[in-house]
């Protein structure tokens, strides 16, 4: 008999593409948000203390408060949860009082404990915090996390947990003494981290135990993990609303630190009832910032709507906010154009001049603190000459560069140190020079160029980094007479590239974290994993040694204004131009201010609906 | 009708048997197939519009065009222009006609013996007369015209090595595959499918990330293989697959033809049979093939170009040119110069090779002989 | 057919062990590790990540616990995307790239089918040399190259479309053309090709010479022979576009899968990487099966064997 | 004698080809009775089955083409009828069996969908009525077991059950001319015979005109009572089939009854063929199309071509001389292309 199937095949294939189509086109509609703007990309997280970038920042900023905010203009530390803080005199210690009225979103109020909960999960190595290099002007908080330990510190022993147990809940913790390390540190090694082979000996309640993390070691107790007793570390609740900091060194800017993202608290309760990363679901997830999560669909939005437990809820204008994940430069341009997105943080390169031109009350770039630099492996010939150095740098053609690689309004860079920081003289690197830069090579040994080995430019895979590394390359040519070749590596591949120092001259970009000359010029002292140049100079390192440890704002300033001018001397990196910011912003959207930083907290923002209205008529958007 | 017929009449008959088999002229496949394809027109335009194509590709050092690497911002984003046709004021040549060599390398990069002798002829040619922008420049203010000839020597070597790399692998192995058979065949056959079940940008990313890693890297030009051999061998590596499928395929039912038999019963080694007897006969599944490859790699390269994996500037491919041209497809403004170009180079050249394709699959195809 | 079926059970699962296999250690091999970022990781911190991870595991031990978790379905928590496991990341990512891909396989069938037909029957005038050359212009140029031309037509020169994003169906209409544009002329093209094949077969002439409709014989009795080539295209290339897109979903903003085949390639976000290649697998294998089967009854002659 | 079934009046068919227009039939005419079976013979590609295919529109084109001719078959021309009409008579009224029942008939279709096809088409059966239909036709053909087979596929047939089907097909509505194009050529020499039994038996049954197109001359002896032989396109000689073995007038007719293998009194056979090659239609000699190959070759062979002539016997022949006072001779081998 025939197969049923076959009789059927030729009318099941329609039917079956038109089920297909009706099913894919039949996808619910969402509401649209207040305020849309694109993120430039899918957050990593929205746990604060394990992200450190921009487009995690401007969620996590609106899903949580720290002890205090920054002003949307100014970027001045303003109250947060503390409604008020103290300064001791030797610029050491902060006392944070808390506002009463703040309260989580599940109407909790937040507490002290909170907040010393949350740095200890922050400095906590096993929470991976990477941006907690910032709190490390906290008193001891360094040695906590890198579990610098020496012989006599009061220790904390992390008992083994569960093999099931969430990771966030630590094990029993056994306080005591360390008396003796056995074995050696562990070191990096390419690409990755050897095993923590050492064995602790602690007495604990007069007993002597030993204990190591690792479970190739024999003969000692298995543990989690020995850390300083975190007692030791600055952080203490000091009332049931009130929590003290102490720092090593008096730390100017350490208010800035404090009101930056990943000091934001977490709520202890709900981190260890679901642990990561679930808690940070939106049906999970408790925070106390001006927003709340609704949901978040990967790679297309995060929905944030106003929190109505937050203290300050009265200043939040908008209801919902929109995150878009969008990626690409030209879809976040037509987006915006189409009236789809109200605000994005970055334009197509191809259309800057022209919305410069054409819309300058949206698009307005102003500089920015952070940087585009070159950075010089200074282990390598010829490079390791710094009249090299000073000849490349010498060399090159500043305006041209930014004029046709950015393209944005960028300001030409001769510092490390962006201009605008108050009361801080940036010092300068040699400006443009050929004559000089060519004696300066023939002086190295190379007149003409002749005899200078080929050297490479690194860059990560983007199509700006390439056309400037196509400019340079062809400016220290056409003026120096020096063969250089580009190379691109993708992102991963760049990095380790750079840190294993396997290139000649590599691109970076810093972005100050805090607003004071430290954030860029401590890049370059021997010890910082991200100097990656293979610059040391004793000099220099004394010199910053000693900036950190002036209270006097002045003074230290000049300190620090003296080591900017002798890096420059010494160029391990060839500044280029400080960044301008990228946002675009309809008119209609209100309080979103330019700062230095591109930082533009969400509860400030509102938005005229008249003048939407008018605006969407007038442009013909619906 | 005779009864009995004498010998002498037999040797007479087989005598004009063998001179008529002599009068018989047989015409090659090739001369066969060449005749057809010149009939079909729209073939033959594609053919000759290839050769020309290869050929200015070829000759680009040689022609009056603009140095493709000369950077001048002051000149970004010109507009095509026309008149003058030419200009004289090539810096690359000085006054006695001779060519700069420091000038030179500026503007082209460090030139084989090939471009050396073919820019000492356009030197001898043309003297210092050069296009203006024809095509206008990019934002680097370097000419249009000249990159899209230059892409064309990348992208059309591309095509043609990678594709010729994919052909000798996939031949070898289909082949091989095919005509040894049994449990050869099938263990050879499900390497295939394995290879086939790996989404195979991934295979790209690996190879060319672990390949452009500095160490490596170094160890490679050592040896003078740079990104766009890697380019080559990757991608070449990865389309293999198909021809193999295909070959093996052919094989399998040219195995089983009486001339393989033949060819065995007069003591032909394998390697002999496959590569003297089968191989001939699958000339036109390969030739239609590689027609129809070599676009798909220059797309593929221009996929690659899109997330910075292609060539390394300052090469240039078409696919570049058109990552770059797309670029600046938005709705604010459209540098229209940058998109014409690539799209055109990347679209007619496909084109012409699709139709070349069928066309020689057609002028191949002995069932359609005579039509 | 139970046999077959189960035959190809065993041979799919096989496979996959091979294909996890080399995808793991490939994946080791690339230099560069997924927690290598601009800002050099403390070496304890990152150890701690690591050990979240177990990538400073030796490779061996690594090696059979993403095995066995694989096979327990549990591809684990994502690298890059931390917040989530890569079982959401494909759960949230499949239906939209399934359903962007349904959609540009429908568009494709759709008019490549019949172009193709039309191609072949008119053979050698105008529809065919003109349906053919735009086919393979449709071929011949890259996705980032025609997307960007199509939003600036269908959006901005004569707005019909919303430029990008995901939600509604208007914003499925052009990304899902744009995608299934290439395959449209494929399809076009192997119809074609496959129609004359079929038209120059004897039993087309006996159909004729029973006095059938020309557009009977071609439906009827050429169609399905015709289909073949198709039907063997569309097995692989379904796999594919159903996995998504990078390019379109890059340029129309849709959060399918696509862009995470090159990402966690680029990031090392290996157990995204191994998800994604795993999923591309099982999809490939299902089509493969499909395929077989529907040739099987397309073509009676086929034997379903292993 | 009533007006003939089927009347083709100088049918000329051509090709368009590289080396220019191709004529493949060429002034050919000859009529079919109703119920009579008429031999068509000839070499491969003298142009038997473009003729036949022409009647029913069937020749591919481009490049095939009628360009000259008349076919009356019941009072109307097959070659300038509408497309519709043509279709209304292929399959009801004239219908074709073909060389090779392997390719002829749809794999991928059962065989009921093939059988049924026509009749529910051409006489308005319902499903029901035309497997009914089918069934019994199978029946008739002799297949065994036929409801049962009736829903196979053509693969799961043998080579003469096949062509059994081909002809159950072909005769499903009873149409009053068939034209069989070598129905045997690929068969066993076992099967030969039943099918060209089968058809006769069914001819008769029905009556049924007949066309049936072979090279093998056998075969025409015992089926038909007219036959012309066909060589270049055109018909050199037209006749019962009696006189035809018995006194051939053309050369080439001739040839072809001396290249049958016979057995002769020493028990070794021996095959006299014609010398040279079929001719390249695209590539004629001057005069008469056979002369290259032809023993009898005169000089006027050279240039004037032979029309149809009568013969005493009442057949119609083309050729200048007369084969059985003419002297013959090796003829030169002429130079031919293939």
């Amino acid at each position: 008999m025939p197969a049923p199937g076959r009789k059927l095949l030729p009318w099941l294939f329609p039917v079956f593409l038109l089920a297909a189509a009706v099913w894919a086109l039949s996808i619910g509609t969402l509401p649209p948000a207040d305020l849309t703007f694109c993120n430039a990309t899918e957050v990593k997280s929205i746990d604060p203390h394990r992200i450190n970038g921009q487009p995690e920042g401007r969620i996590v900023g609106a899903l949580f408060e720290g002890l205090l905010q920054r002003h949307p203009e100014t970027l001045k530390p303003i109250p947060g949860v503390a409604e008020r803080w103290e300064i001791s005199t030797d610029h050491k210690t902060y006392t944070f009082h808390l506002r009463s009225n703040a309260l989580w979103s599940d109407g909790t109020p937040i507490t002290a404990e909170d907040f010393h909960y949350s740095f200890r999960r922050f400095l906590l190595p096993a929470t991976g915090g990477e941006y907690s290099t910032l709190f490390f002007v906290v008193k001891n908080s360094e040695k906590y996390t890198k579990r610098i330990l020496a012989v006599g510190d009061p220790v904390e022993v992390e008992l083994r947990k569960p093999a099931d147990a969430l990771d966030s809940i630590r094990g029993e913790l056994l306080l005591g003494k360390l008396l003796k390390i056995e074995g050696e540190a562990p070191q990096e090694e390419e690409g990755a981290t050897s095993d923590d082979q050492r064995v602790f000996v602690v007495e604990i309640d007069g007993k002597q135990r030993r204990f190591t993390s690792s479970k190739n070691v024999g003969g000692a107790e298995l543990c989690e993990t020995v850390l300083l007793d975190f007692r030791e570390v600055g952080v203490k609740v000091v009332g049931p609303r009130a929590i003290q900091i102490t720092l090593t060194n008096p730390t100017p800017y350490f208010l800035d630190i404090i009101s930056y993202y990943p000091l934001a608290p977490v709520q202890r309760a709900c981190v260890e009832k679901y642990g990561y990363p679930n808690w940070t679901k939106p049906e999970n997830i408790v925070s106390n910032g001006a927003y709340r999560l609704q949901f978040r669909h990967i790679r297309d939005r995060i929905r944030l709507v106003k929190s109505d437990t937050y203290w300050n809820r009265d200043v939040v204008k908008l209801n919902t906010v929109d995150a878009l994940a969008a990626e690409n430069l030209t879809t976040m341009l037509n987006l915006y154009l189409t009236g789809k997105a109200d605000w994005i943080t970055d334009v197509p390169p191809g259309a800057k001049g022209e919305l410069r031109k054409t819309r300058p009350n949206e698009y307005d770039p102003q500089p920015q603190q952070s940087i585009y630099f070159y950075r010089v492996n200074v282990t390598r010939k010829p490079l390791n000459d710094v009249r090299v150095r000073r000849a490349l740098s010498m060399a090159l053609d500043r305006r041209e560069i930014v004029e046709a690689g950015p393209r944005a309004g960028e300001v030409p860079a001769l510092s490390v140190v962006p201009p605008g920081i108050a009361g801080y003289e940036t010092g300068l690197a040699s400006p443009e020079n050929v004559a000089e830069a060519q004696s300066l090579l023939a002086e190295a040994g190379y007149p003409g160029g002749r005899g200078f080995p080929t050297i490479e430019i690194l860059y990560n895979t983007h199509e700006m980094h390439r056309s400037i590394a196509e400019l340079i390359q062809s400016q220290w040519k056409k003026r120096l007479g020096i063969n250089v070749g580009l190379s691109n590596q993708e992102w991963g591949v760049f990095n380790s590239s750079t840190r294993k120092l396997e290139y000649d001259i590599s691109r970076t970009g810093w972005i100050g974290d805090y607003p004071d000359p430290n954030t860029f010029l401590d890049l370059f002292v021997s010890t910082n994993e991200n100097n990656q140049t293979g610059f040391s100079d004793p000099k220099y390192d004394a010199m910053m040694e000693a900036s950190g440890r002036e209270i006097d704002p002045a003074k230290r300033l000049k300190l620090l204004h003296d080591a900017e001018a002798y890096l420059m001397q010494q160029l391990p990196i060839i500044p280029m131009f400080y960044y301008v910011s990228k946002d675009m912003v309809r008119p209609y959207v209100h309080g979103i201010y330019q700062n230095v930083r591109d930082e533009h907290p969400l509860w400030a923002m509102s938005i005229d609906q008249e003048e939407k209205a008018r605006f969407f008529k007038a442009e013909g958007l619906k | 009708m005779s009864t009995a017929a004498p010998p002498t009449a037999d040797a007479a008959r087989l005598e004009q048997l063998w001179k008529e088999s002599r009068q018989v002229h047989g015409v090659s496949l090739g001369q066969d197939a060449w005749r057809r394809l010149k009939r079909d027109r729209a073939s033959f335009a594609a053919l000759l519009f290839l050769a020309l194509l290869g050929l200015l590709a070829l000759l680009t050092p040689f022609l009056p065009l603009q140095a493709p690497r000369t950077v001048d911002t002051e000149r970004k984003f010109l507009r095509p222009q026309l008149s003058p046709l030419f200009t004289a004021t090539a810096p690359w040549v000085d006054d006695q006609g001779a060519i700069v060599e420091a000038k030179l390398e500026e503007g082209f990069g460090t030139p084989n013996p090939l471009n050396r002798l073919l820019m000492r002829a356009r030197a001898t040619c043309f003297g210092r007369w050069e296009t203006t922008h024809w095509l206008g420049t990019d934002d680097l203010g370097r000419d249009q015209l000249a990159r899209l000839f230059w892409g064309a020597r990348v992208s059309l070597l591309v095509g043609l090595v990678a594709g010729l790399v994919s052909l000798v692998i996939g031949v070898s192995y289909g082949a091989t595959s095919g005509y040894v058979g049994g449990w050869v065949d099938a263990a050879m056959m499900r390497v295939i499918d394995v290879l086939y079940s790996v989404p195979f940008i991934f295979i790209v990313i690996f190879l060319i990330t672990v390949l452009s890693e500095a160490s490596i890297k170094k160890w490679l030009l050592e040896y003078g293989i740079d990104r766009i051999v890697i380019f080559y061998v990757v991608v070449g590596a990865i389309y293999w697959l198909t021809m193999a499928r295909v070959v093996r395929g052919q094989v399998l039912s040219l195995k089983q033809q009486q001339f393989i038999e033949a060819a065995r019963t007069i003591g032909c080694g394998r390697a002999r049979i496959i590569f003297q007897h089968l191989v001939p006969n699958l000339l036109s599944v390969i030739i239609v093939y590689l027609t129809l490859t070599i676009p798909r790699v220059m797309l593929f390269e221009a996929f690659l170009s899109f997330l910075g994996l292609g060539v390394e500037p300052p090469d240039v491919s078409w696919g570049l040119l058109a990552n770059e041209g797309a670029k600046h497809i938005t709705p604010i403004s459209i540098v229209w110069w940058l998109i014409v170009g690539p799209g055109l180079a990347l679209g007619s050249t496909c084109i012409a090779l699709n139709r070349l394709g069928d066309g020689l699959r057609d002028a191949l195809d002995p069932r359609l002989k005579h039509r | 057919m139970i046999g077959f079926l189960v035959n190809r059970l065993l041979w799919t699962a096989a496979t996959m062990w091979v294909v996890f296999t080399i995808t793991f250690f490939l994946m080791r091999s690339v230099p560069g590790g997924p927690f290598d970022g601009e800002r050099k990781l403390d070496p304890e911190i990152k150890r701690n990540i690591e050990t979240r991870y177990g990538t400073n595991d030796p490779l061996p031990v690594q090696y059979f616990r993403e095995l066995g978790k694989v096979c327990r379905g549990d591809l684990g928590p994502s690298y890059k995307l931390a917040d989530y496991t890569v079982n959401e990341i494909i759960a949230q990512g499949f239906p939209v790239s399934a359903s962007l891909g349904t959609l540009a396989l429908c568009f494709a069938i759709g008019l490549g089918l019949p172009v193709g037909i039309l191609a072949a029957t008119r053979r050698g005038k105008l529809p065919d040399y003109g349906s053919m050359t735009i086919a393979t212009i449709g071929m011949a140029l890259p996705e980032f190259f025609v997307a960007p031309l199509a939003i600036i037509l269908f959006v901005f020169v004569w707005p019909l479309f919303p430029a990008a994003g995901w939600g509604s169906w208007q914003q499925l209409i052009l990304p899902s053309v744009c995608l299934g544009l290439p395959y449209a002329a494929y399809i076009a093209r192997l119809t074609r090709t496959g129609m004359l094949d079929v038209l120059s077969q004897d039993y087309i002439r006996t159909a004729h010479a029973k006095g059938l409709a020309p557009r009977d014989v071609v439906l009827r009795h050429a169609l399905k022979g015709a289909m073949l080539p198709v039907v063997s295209f569309l097995g692989p290339a379904t796999a594919g576009i159903l996995t998504g897109s990078l390019i379109e979903e890059a340029i129309f903003a849709i959060p399918g899968l696509g862009i995470h085949f090159v990402q966690s390639a680029q990031q090392r976000d290996y157990t995204l990487a191994m998800g994604l290649v795993l999923l591309y697998f099982l999809l490939l294998s299902l089509m493969n099966l499909v395929v077989d089967v529907l040739y099987k009854l397309l073509d009676p002659r086929v034997k379903l064997d292993s | 004698m009533p007006s003939p079934l089927l009347q083709v009046e100088n049918l000329s068919v051509e090709f368009k080809t590289d080396e220019g227009a191709l004529r493949a039939v060429n002034d050919v005419s000859f009529s079919v009775a109703a119920g009579e079976t008429l031999g068509l013979a000839g070499e491969s590609g003298s142009g038997k089955s473009v003729t036949n295919l022409a009647l029913l529109g069937l020749i591919p084109s481009p490049p095939g083409r009628v360009v000259a001719g008349r076919a009356m078959f019941r009072g109307e021309d097959l070659l300038t009828m509408k497309p519709d009409r043509l279709r209304q008579i292929r399959g009801r009224h004239i219908a074709m069996i073909f060389q090779d029942p392997m390719t002829s008939l749809n794999p991928l279709m059962t065989v009921a969908d093939q059988l049924t096809e026509m009749t529910r088409l051409h006489l308005g059966h319902t499903a029901r009525q035309a497997l009914d239909h089918a069934v019994m036709m199978l029946e008739r053909v002799g297949i065994p077991a036929a409801a049962r087979r009736v829903h196979d596929y053509p693969h799961q047939f043998s080579g003469g059950m096949r062509q059994r089907v081909m002809i159950a097909m072909a005769l499903s509505c009873k149409p009053e001319l068939l034209i069989a194009d070598e129905p045997t050529t690929a068969l066993d020499v076992t099967i030969q015979a039943q099918i060209l039994e089968l058809i006769r038996e069914l001819q008769e049954q029905e009556g049924t005109a007949v066309i049936l197109i072979t090279h093998d001359l056998g075969v025409m002896a015992n089926s038909c009572r007219r036959v012309a032989v066909m060589y270049a396109g055109r018909i050199i000689e037209e006749a019962a089939v009696d006189t035809l073995f018995y006194k051939p007038r053309h050369p080439y007719t001739l040839g072809l009854l001396n290249s049958r293998p016979k057995l002769r009194s020493d028990g070794a056979s021996r095959l006299e063929p014609i010398p040279g090659q079929p001719p390249n239609v695209a590539l004629l000699p001057g005069g008469c199309a056979f002369q290259p190959r032809c023993s009898f070759a005169i000089d006027r062979c050279r240039t004037d071509r032979p029309e149809l002539r009568p013969s005493p016997e009442g057949s119609r022949f083309a050729c200048h001389i007369d084969v059985e006072t003419a002297p013959t001779h090796l003829p030169e081998a002429a130079e031919v292309r293939t």
